[in-house]
């Protein structure tokens, strides 16, 4: 990966393998150890390390002063984290499942990302909230939706979601050091995968995609779960000689479209992976620039893999259908190449 | 209504025991990697289904929770059809689109398992508002967890249903814990339901939620104020789930005597005890026993004989018009 | 407007003018005297005919048995349409305005888009859930946004957004009849405008655009407040002999993009106008659909004017800055036409 | 600082009147065409806001709606910069981004007025829990209006309020209206702040409102046991608004007796009646008054001499690093 390209890195020792559900929480205990302001609330936290064990070890090594937990009260728990961060705290909130964002809309909507602005600076939120996003593990709709595309549509928010490990805590640490308001998405089918763990001091600036396969051919353009979707069909493609770039966006605000338009200069040709939704999804704004100031460089139709336009659907053969395959992007990219 | 007959309780007892058969089922499936995704097994919260079902007519409209098993069999839904459901097939209640979190059997007029903690309190709100403005004099309810009674749905619907003096019946099931934090932790007061009734000048009732015919006079009482217009009631029943939260989990954190002393209140232990006092012969429980045992058999068997979900269905039912047709 | 010019009302006599804010409470009482299954509740929309006078003369009219006001509870507002919906009755439940959906975003984003479908069908969820929306009012950042992106990214939900007094009663009574549930977007900004009051039993289908204005050289996509922006600035241009064709998309789902490709096929070149900021903004979608399966008709890059990603300010020069102008979209539409 | 000194009361009658009359000169404004979109004037509150805040400290933390001038200038923002803002200049206190709804004066720890009915509920807990984590010994305040106490927000903030014991104070101004509606009509309980608090183990009261050491002895109190560590108080103080709800509001729903009634209790009034009683003679009180006026008049002048807002602050202030980029 990009980031980890660094010469001393290259010259490192093989590095430990770790998973992404446990670099959660090194991410956070490393921001905890050096910023006595980092504080953690949420549902099931604390004694329990949290319903999907991403929390585990901070109870134990930074006790109830710092590890809250709440009642089920995601206003209450994103509006505290809030009148803290404004008030000389960092407070890292935890929303279990993403699809709870919606009880507490009106604080990421209305209230997190303005109050800077319409107070004209005077105040800052320097707060992160996590939560456990995306479908594939049969949980049905209510508790599977990618929602990353409901916090772009907020100006004020800036919006991260890691597909791996080393990212996680990498990324992590420019969440909670950042001075602004960061929605940190965990997915929770890529919980179990594992990677490199992350070196000691590792930080991945916000707004730095990563150019994680390059290739000549077609541009694919994923984020969070989609990242290890679009790597297979690369590698499939590649059996078949076509040459494709994969690149990892990793924030969708700040979004790196130089690194997208670049990427399309090259190849001239774009597909976009997305689990959300196609209706209303990121990659509706990643296209339409790329259509806009990309367009002279696009030598085929932007295709987007996106999620079919239905609440997810329970049993894993319908969820299947519904959410973009590798078999399916496979195949867009396969015509889009032959374009 | 109300009053206990031998009949009556021995089929309650009946009623509980298929739906503790069937969730135990349920568990066995899960472990062996035909349920997928989550659980949430009512196992332990049985009589509070069983008893405030015989409480309502066929008509009344109920609202539940992703731990909801035990309201849609208690309201008519076969054990077959639920574990089909949970098993993905295409015989499913849901056609394997809801799945364990949200069964639901309209023609029972159970409007659904809801898995957003406390949204389906102002849903029974409404439903009760209807029933009122088409005079109907149909009541709604909707079961809900401790942990519900501290998002802000459940202040609103309170509130809502008591201005309107709505026909509706909140009935908590609390179970001392919401997913591994006891309740008690996080709450200001005792009973998490029943000590808020006053912020709405509602009626409240803390109940043995295991006591089945206890469960049901409490609902009976309420219903009537219902739909004799005296508006909402909040029953709190006090129960125990057998399980852990959800999927595996061993539950760890309920001390080994508070799960001691839970079992031996099991609700079916309970209805035993009043069948047995009220002289029913052991040999009639073992049929009604043994009845239960094939029922669910028969259940498990049918929904494992059941096809698969088709993978068209994924895309039908979003729409009023059968499909899910968004743009031209 | 094309559905207005239907032969029986083209020999018709000169049509009464009316506004779009009278236009609501007409739509809205129409369907009242044909359905006694309509019924409306919200906050101060009984005796106190409506904070925005949308409501004027259904208290009087249908009382307090059809029109019931209720305590400042959105999610118990919206939920209670729901179960209402689910039980007989055809709920008309106003979120003040439409910032305020994000305090029961559950309701819209998990609930009601959801309930049909994950219970393989069993239910409908017939309600409409009407909202003042957008900005251009001074209202600041809490009282002015455009938020039809928002549903947009739900699957499930019918989006409808109209520009004119005739549309609102037209969608109105298609919203209304609709077994689905709807979020009707009446725009703060056109409240007072004026046009021809709606013929009787006027009725607009649901995802049918509107071609306001055939133009040659460059098509318009506008919605709401936006499409009398793109016919101004389509006036404007038509003086320097660009002939620009306007389309009132009426409805974000259903998206009618046939007769946004159709347009595009004849005048090769799109812009969009947007209200809502540019990031995941509605605009992206249609954007992407064109650059995919418009792309060979395409003969520029697809442009959005679209808010600044900016929240609303409450200054009306700096409000003017953020949002589209007939001077920004004048300017855009120029620089296409001449690419 | 609870002792009621001669000093004190003139002091707290001199802010009042500051705040009446830039509220008047706010509505005349408006009325010329000078401030745009809307205002929610606060005549008639006075006594809520300097009454608190004449209880606090300097660095404790106060929330308010967007009917918040009167707490903005409590807490000691200018009324020149407030009207400025108000009037879309460059020197408002928010640089004209906020607007009547959202000022604020973080200098002075007034966090913000906003306009999503409830909203801040929550975040005063969490400015409360910030301090007593830093142990900082600061408070807390919310002001809110009798209709948020119907909205989730308000439920789930009391209760983690009370759950963790916080340094902060709820203060209910208790207006009997919400925006055109009786908040009688729509609210189960009489007092909707003050009979919540069972349901949260909290302690509350309800004061007059309109007496100003009424208000700065309860508040007094309140924060005394916050600062104690004895956790959250409701307060409630009854008044009422001069103006409508909002812009040109005639409040015709309200009935002629009752404003007659509140008009007498005005707050400006009971506290002249009390420097009276205490002695104070009418020159001095018309030299404050005077002094008062003459603060308006400036203010107004200033407010109307400044520059209007610079178009490019339109893209300053998005994030901490002063800018509004949000792609590469
Ligand atoms: C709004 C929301 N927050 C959090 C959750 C996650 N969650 C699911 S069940 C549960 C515990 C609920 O406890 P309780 O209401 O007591 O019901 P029980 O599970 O004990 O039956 C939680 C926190 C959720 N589903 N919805
Ligand atoms: C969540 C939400 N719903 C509705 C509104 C519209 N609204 C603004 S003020 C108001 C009335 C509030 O009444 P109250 O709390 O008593 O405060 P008051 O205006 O009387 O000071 C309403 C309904 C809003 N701003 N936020
Ligand atoms: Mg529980
Ligand atoms: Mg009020």
């Amino acid at each position: 990966m990009a980031d980890l390209k660094t010469p001393a890195q290259a010259t490192a020792p093989a590095q430990a393998t770790t998973t992404y559900r446990e670099s959660v929480a090194e991410g956070i205990a490393r921001e905890m150890r050096r910023d006595s302001t980092v504080v953690c609330l949420g549902e099931d936290i604390g004694a329990a390390e949290g319903v999907f064990k991403t929390t585990v070890g901070l109870f134990k090594e930074f006790g109830p002063e710092r590890i809250w937990d709440t009642p089920i009260s995601e206003q209450a728990i994103i509006g505290a984290a809030m009148g803290a961060a404004m008030t000389g705290l960092r407070p890292v909130a935890e929303i279990m499942f993403s699809d709870f964002l919606a009880c507490c809309w009106d604080y990421l909507a209305n209230e997190i990302p303005k109050v800077r602005y319409m107070t004209g600076g005077q105040v800052t939120v320097p707060l992160v909230i996590r939560t456990a996003n995306g479908g594939g593990l049969g949980f049905g709709a209510q508790h599977s939706q990618a929602v990353e595309n409901w916090a772009l549509t907020i100006p004020g928010l800036k919006v991260v979601a890691p597909s791996t490990p080393s990212d996680v805590v990498g990324l992590m640490a420019s969440a909670i050091r950042s001075d602004d308001p960061v929605v940190f998405f965990e997915h929770k089918g890529l919980f179990a995968s594992k990677g490199p763990a992350a070196p000691p001091d590792h930080v991945i600036p916000l707004g730095q995609a990563a150019v994680i396969r390059p290739g000549t051919d077609v541009t694919l353009v994923a984020l969070a779960s989609t990242v290890p979707v679009a790597l297979s069909a690369a590698q499939a493609l590649a059996g078949e000689g076509i040459s494709v770039e994969v690149v990892d966006l990793r924030c969708l605000v700040p979004l790196d479209m130089a690194t997208v338009l670049a990427s399309v200069a090259r190849t001239s040709k774009l597909a976009i992976v997305e689990e959300n939704p196609y209706q209303g999804g990121w990659g509706g704004t990643v296209a339409s620039i790329v259509a806009d100031e990309g367009f002279e460089t696009l030598d085929a139709p932007v295709r987007r893999l996106a999620a079919a336009c239905v609440p997810l659907p329970f049993a894993d053969r319908l969820e299947d259908e519904v959410i973009p395959s590798v078999r399916t992007v496979t195949d867009a990219v396969r015509k889009l190449s032959a374009y | 209504m109300a009053t206990t007959t031998e009949v009556d309780l021995l089929d309650l007892y009946e009623q509980m025991s298929v739906i503790r058969g069937t969730e135990k089922a349920a568990q066995d499936l899960f472990l062996a990697g035909l349920v997928k995704g989550t659980t949430h097994l009512a196992a332990g919260h049985e009589a509070v289904a069983v008893g405030a079902s015989a409480a309502l007519r066929p008509d009344d409209y109920v609202f539940a929770t992703y731990r909801g098993h035990h309201h849609a069999m208690a309201r008519g839904a076969a054990p077959a059809a639920c574990l089909a459901e949970l098993m993905s097939r295409a015989t499913g209640l849901c056609k394997a689109k809801g799945g364990s979190m949200h069964l639901t059997s309209a023609e029972h007029n159970m409007l659904g398992s809801y898995a957003i903690v406390g949204s389906h309190l102002p849903m029974a709100a409404g439903a009760a508002w209807s029933a009122k403005l088409r005079g109907s004099s149909q009541i709604a309810v909707a079961f809900f967890g401790d942990g519900a009674t501290n998002i802000g749905a459940f202040h609103e619907a309170l509130n809502l249903a008591a201005v309107w003096r709505l026909p509706v019946v909140f009935i908590c099931e609390n179970n001392l814990y919401m997913e591994y934090t006891p309740i008690g932790s996080v709450t200001a007061v005792e009973h998490p339901a029943a000590d808020r009734a006053p912020a709405y000048q509602l009626p409240a009732e803390v109940i043995d939620g295991n006591d089945v015919l206890v469960v049901r006079d409490a609902v009976v009482r309420a219903a009537q104020r219902a739909r004799d217009g005296e508006g909402p009631t909040i029953i709190e029943a006090m129960t125990y789930r057998h399980f852990g939260h959800s999927r595996t989990d061993p539950a760890k954190y309920r001390p080994a005597d508070e799960v001691e002393q839970w079992l031996a209140r099991d609700p079916l232990l309970v209805a035993k005890q009043r069948l047995a006092a009220d002289g029913i012969a052991a040999d009639r429980i073992a049929e009604v026993d043994a009845r239960a045992a094939k029922t669910v058999a028969d259940a498990v068997a049918a929904a494992k004989a059941a096809p698969e979900a088709d993978p068209a269905e994924a895309f039908t039912d979003v729409w009023a018009d059968g499909g899910a047709q968004w743009r031209t």
